[in-house]
């Protein structure tokens, strides 16, 4: 396959995706709500806020580095989504999947948050390095017990290439790493939790306490990069998730399901508890996640 | 034509910023707003569409009418339906509700946050005491109308105006953008002289920049 | 009911030996040496309770220093009651305080009577009971709501908020107001109660006992809830009398302080009610405390509608309103809110208007002095919890 | 109750001395012994909660009343201490020292009434006015309504009736003019 052929996929594949993940955030508003016991905005809803937001007449910026925050965010969640094929067979959306892609991926997920502490900062308001702060930290720690995880997984399918840990899983529901290795994913999906922000772990948003934090200042199509980022990058966290612990998926329709199911997990968590406190957060992945993790390897390297 | 044309000069001028230390002027923009004329009809009609059915009302009690927003929140009367939504942020949101009555102490934060919040934006009034100051009229500390320091497209009266009657301010707003005639941000900038000139006449320490961007 | 028992967590005090120097009493920071950030909190902030304002000097997470600016609800009523008569004071007082406005009207109501010699029908003391009681559980279901809502849980002010709505339908169909009720007027209550009242109140109550059970269960037994309150705001009991802290906070403290039990009005005096009081003094003793008032509140609307008589007339005969003339004199009328004592000190001079009417709120103290001395040391994540958890309402303190 | 006004008296002049119920007494004290007094009933007669302190402004005697709102847990009384200070020279010792909370009722009787409490913390910092130039406004001869129509903008049309004729008009005209009303059932 030529390199534009390649290309042309990934934009269709990313246009899926976004469409799809902010479609997912519209059915999450929408399940919130019946939780809550209310109707509930129409699911296309955060579609309406990202045209919105374009539309506005007046976008103030704070400095070069204020345009490059939301930048930075988006080309984080585009290059977490890049490089993790999406459907187990299909040349469309294999994107850019490689030999070690697994590690592109994990670096890619922390680089939108270090490119969003930068242009947050710029914007001057208290409450963006506050948030930066958290979110810098909370990520830090959630990146541990979701690290051993990746290692465990590594060690058990010897191999850093997502397509060849899906293929693994591939025959019996019983491959999956679900049961194969199912400390690594206990660890994996705890560590989830923190990486969709939902509370408890939504510190880094808090309206309650620091108004939704690093993009307190983004305004205008600025807020409207980080809407469609969020789109993106929550599908990828999910397909890299169903990818790495729940078999893959080798058409559309399954990849929707499993992945609705991955993010229900968050969802319903977030809608019983209240929010940690920062350090308390912290504190929680550092603790049980973490000592899962090792279990994880322990279990796939001696056993 | 002299006299227009100095006027002219005058609208292309920065602003004074006499409120700041000379510290503090180099940390705030001095500018002007700008009237934003609305892009091609077409265009302009679906931006209208999306804005009216995307409205983030800025999460400001500034008076007794914000404890009938929270019923407007919740499952009896569910704005969200409508594309309503709370949102913390000025820079993120679209539409100002004056809670009631504005003190002389929070109409120059209402005057603050409406300033930072972008264009197009939208300002809907409740309760009697934002027309014409309603059972305060002669209270020494609150503003008697609020059409005077921020230009209003909706009022809603009464004293509580309640959960419907608030809905049925939100869909008269809609139409109103959807018809394209909601266009307060130009107004202000127009008028920016005059707003000002009121604002300051009863804020007293006029300790911020003249606009904040 | 549960008791509330003694937690085993040690006591938090807020501890200023840290950093910065105190000097003359104040705390003294140099801003510019980039160890402190000043951050305001408020007025326009979702996780301020109403429209006040807190300045903050925090230090990575923790607040150094707290100042409570407050005036932004001002609206000058006592120098507007000074310029109205007795009757057209009557409309304005309940809009002092938003949550809970019945509270208000019944201390105005009682002190005019009080000064004038009015006795009001005894069908009329019951039906006030009721109404009082009735805010109270309206304006706690509210708090509860936020209290949640300050840990980033909306499910239970969603829920709760919703209820409160079904209360305010029978507030609305006793008094045709759903906030501003405008009910107890000087000489007994303006209306009697509808037809079939009794039975829709009986529903309610049966909805919002179901409702609490559900809270009960999903927060405050949710072990992050008891990990982010326990601990937080602790208020020891020499505390309670020096910083003139009152009601559910004094009570949560271990002071058996409430106003219908130890000074009783109206027919507070004929119903059974227990003292909820907790040894604990901090946040998540405040919220049991102010749970359990809340069950008790319902208790006593059912004991209320059980005993009330079902005739008699409601309203005192009264002068002319438009010539009233009340003789001079002084009084402090005061009655248990949902914050704590609520009172109105009401002087008359003899002429058609009142020479001074103070109103004193809970959170005049609570949202200030309290705040200011409980916020220190803290996280600035439950700089909100402990606001709401202390229960403030900022225009009783403005007015 | 009875006892320990009596014991008071012997220790200070009492003015004035009003049982309005049976859990509220009302003393009229000398403005110098304020200190004396509030200290000693504190400490020795548990009137240890305050509930409030405000001011009182009597412009015809050119006199201001400060109050001290008591009230005592063991006794269930509460006891109204006033004072009264001069209209012109309106300072008053500080109490703060007494109540950890009572600066901020001073704080506010500062700016609300102008009466001055020396060596009171951040007596001088805006508790709720702000950016205030006109005298202190809840002072009798500042005329609120004056203020507002000068400072503020009216919406024309606000309509004043007199209530007399108003209520006249409303309750009994209809009946007057349709007076067939009590004959159609």
């Amino acid at each position: 396959m030529d390199i534009w052929t390649k290309i042309f996929y990934a934009v269709i594949s990313v246009v899926i995706a976004t469409i799809y993940g902010l479609a997912l955030g519209g059915v999450v508003r929408k399940i919130y709500a019946r939780v809550h016991g209310r109707y509930g905005p129409p699911v296309w809803q955060p579609f309406i806020d990202i045209i919105k937001t374009h539309a506005k007449r007046v976008a103030v910026s704070h400095g070069i580095m204020f345009y490059l925050g939301p930048v930075f965010r988006f080309a984080g969640g585009l290059g977490t989504y890049l490089f993790i094929p999406v459907i187990f067979g299909s040349a469309v959306f294999a994107n850019f999947s490689m030999a070690g892609d697994l590690l592109l991926v994990m670096y890619f997920i922390f680089f939108g948050q270090l490119g969003m502490a930068l242009g947050a900062g710029e914007g001057g308001h208290p409450y963006s390095p506050l948030g930066i702060a958290r979110g810098l930290s909370q990520m830090t720690t959630f990146e541990v017990p979701f690290a051993l995880s990746v290692i465990a997984l590594a060690i058990q399918y010897h191999t850093l290439n997502i397509t060849a840990i899906v293929a693994a899983q591939q025959g019996s529901i019983l491959n999956w790493t679900l049961f194969t290795n199912p400390f690594a994913v206990v660890a994996a999906m705890i560590s989830m939790l923190g990486m969709n922000m939902h509370s408890p772990f939504s510190i880094v948003l808090a309206p309650q306490e620091i108004p939704i934090g690093p993009p307190i200042e983004m305004n205008s199509s600025f807020l409207a990069t980080l809407q469609t980022n969020r789109g993106l990058f929550v599908a990828a966290k999910l397909i890299l998730f169903m990818n790495l612990y729940f078999g893959g998926a080798t058409n559309l329709v399954v990849m929707i399901v499993k992945t609705f199911l991955i993010y229900m997990f968050s969802v319903f968590v977030g809608a019983a508890f209240p929010r940690f406190r920062p350090e308390q957060a912290m504190r929680f992945f550092l603790k049980w996640p973490t000592i899962i993790g090792i279990i994880s390897i322990i279990f796939v390297a001696y056993l | 034509m002299e006299k227009k044309d100095i006027n002219e000069v005058e609208k292309q001028m920065n602003l004074a910023n006499d409120g700041l230390s000379d510290k503090e002027k180099t940390l705030f923009s001095d500018a002007r707003p700008q009237v934003v004329p609305p892009v091609h009809k077409i265009f302009e009609n679906f931006r209208n569409w999306a804005r009216a059915q995307s409205l983030w009302m800025l999460a400001f009690g500034t008076g007794c009418g914000a404890i009938e927003l929270r019923p407007l929140m919740t499952s009896r009367y569910d704005m969200s339906r409508y594309g309503i939504a709370p949102r913390p942020s000025p820079r993120q949101s679209s539409v100002f509700i004056i809670g009631g009555y504005a003190s002389l102490k929070t109409i120059k934060r209402i005057v603050r946050s409406y300033e930072q919040m972008q264009g197009p934006k939208f300002v809907i009034a409740l309760g009697s005491c934002t027309i014409n100051g309603g059972m305060y009229y002669d209270s020494y500390y609150t503003i008697n109308r609020i059409d005077h320091y921020i230009p209003v497209d909706i009022y809603v009266t009464g004293c509580m105006p309640r959960p419907e009657s608030l809905l049925a301010g939100f869909n008269k707003l809609k139409e109103r953008i959807r018809a394209g005639r909601a266009d307060g941000m130009n107004k202000y900038a127009e008028n920016f002289d005059w707003y000002k000139k009121n604002q300051k006449r009863i804020i007293k320490d006029w300790n911020m920049p003249d606009y904040n961007w | 009911m549960k008791e509330i028992s003694k937690s085993k967590y040690k006591n938090y005090v807020a501890d200023r030996s840290k950093y910065p120097l105190l000097k003359d009493g104040k705390p003294e920071f140099d801003l510019n040496s980039h160890m402190f950030t000043k951050i305001w909190q408020g007025p326009q902030h979702p996780g301020v309770t109403g429209n006040m304002s807190l300045e903050l000097v925090i230090n990575g997470d923790e607040v150094i220093d707290c100042k409570t600016h407050v005036g932004y609800l001002h609206r000058a009523f006592e120098k507007l009651m000074e310029r109205r008569k007795f009757m057209q004071c009557f409309p304005i007082v309940c809009r002092i305080c938003v949550p809970e406005p019945d509270t208000n009207e019944y201390c105005f109501s009682a002190g005019i009577e009080e000064l004038a010699g009015i006795d009001i029908p005894e069908k009329a003391k019951w039906i006030r009971t009721l109404n009082l009681e009735m805010s109270r559980v309206a304006s706690f279901l509210m708090w509860i709501g936020g209290q949640a809502g300050s840990l980033g849980m909306g499910i239970i002010g969603q829920w709760t908020v919703t209820m409160r709505d079904f209360w305010l339908d029978l507030f609305e169909e006793m008094s045709g107001g759903r906030i501003y009720h405008m009910y107890m007027i000087p000489g007994g209550v303006r209306k009697d109660l509808p037809e079939g009242f009794e039975l829709r109140v009986k529903k309610v109550i049966k909805q919002t006992r179901e409702l609490l059970v559900d809270i009960e269960k999903s927060f405050l037994n949710n072990a992050i809830t008891k990990s982010r309150l326990q601990g937080l705001g602790f208020i020891p009991p020499e505390m309670v009398e020096e910083y003139g802290i009152v009601g559910p906070t004094a009570r949560a403290s271990g002071k058996p302080f409430d106003v219908r039990q130890n000074n009783p009005y109206l027919v507070y005096d004929q119903l059974v009610m227990k003292m909820i009081t907790s040894d604990v003094g901090d946040a998540y003793a405040r919220t049991l405390v102010r749970f359990a008032e809340t069950i008790l509140s319902i208790d006593l609307i059912e004991q209320i509608m059980h005993k009330m008589p079902k005739t008699g007339k409601i309203q005192a005969k009264i002068p002319n309103v438009l010539n009233w003339k009340i003789p001079a004199g002084q009084t402090y009328i005061k009655a248990e809110s949902t914050r704590g004592e609520h009172g109105f000190y009401i002087i008359t001079d003899g002429s058609k208007y009142p020479r001074r009417i103070f109103v004193r709120g809970a959170s005049y103290t609570h949202a200030i002095s309290v705040l200011e001395k409980l916020a220190v040391n803290i996280s600035i994540s439950d700089t909100a919890a402990l606001m709401v958890s202390l229960h403030t309402c900022p225009p009783e303190i403005e007015r | 109750m009875e006892d320990f006004l009596n014991r008071l008296k012997q220790k200070v002049e009492i003015r004035e001395q009003i049982k309005q119920r049976d859990d509220l007494y009302f003393i009229t004290i000398k403005k110098e012994q304020t200190e004396l007094v509030l200290r000693y009933i504190k400490d020795n007669e548990k009137f240890k909660h305050l509930s409030f302190m405000q001011a009182v402004d009597y412009l015809d005697d050119s006199k201001f009343m400060l109050i001290y709102m008591l009230y005592s847990f063991s006794r269930k009384v509460s006891l109204g201490v006033s004072v009264f200070i001069d209209r012109k020279e309106a300072i008053m010792t500080s109490m703060h020292n007494i109540w950890p909370h009572l600066w901020q009722y001073q704080r506010e009787i500062k700016e609300m009434y102008g009466i001055d409490f020396p060596s009171s913390p951040r007596v001088n910092e805006d508790f709720i006015l702000e950016s205030w130039d006109n005298m202190p406004p809840m002072r009798r001869d500042f005329d609120t309504l004056k203020y507002s129509e000068e400072t503020y903008y009216q919406r024309p049309g606000r309509k004043t009736n007199d209530p007399k004729e108003y209520m006249r008009k409303k309750l009994y005209n209809d009946f007057v003019k349709t007076p067939k009303l009590r004959d159609d059932k």
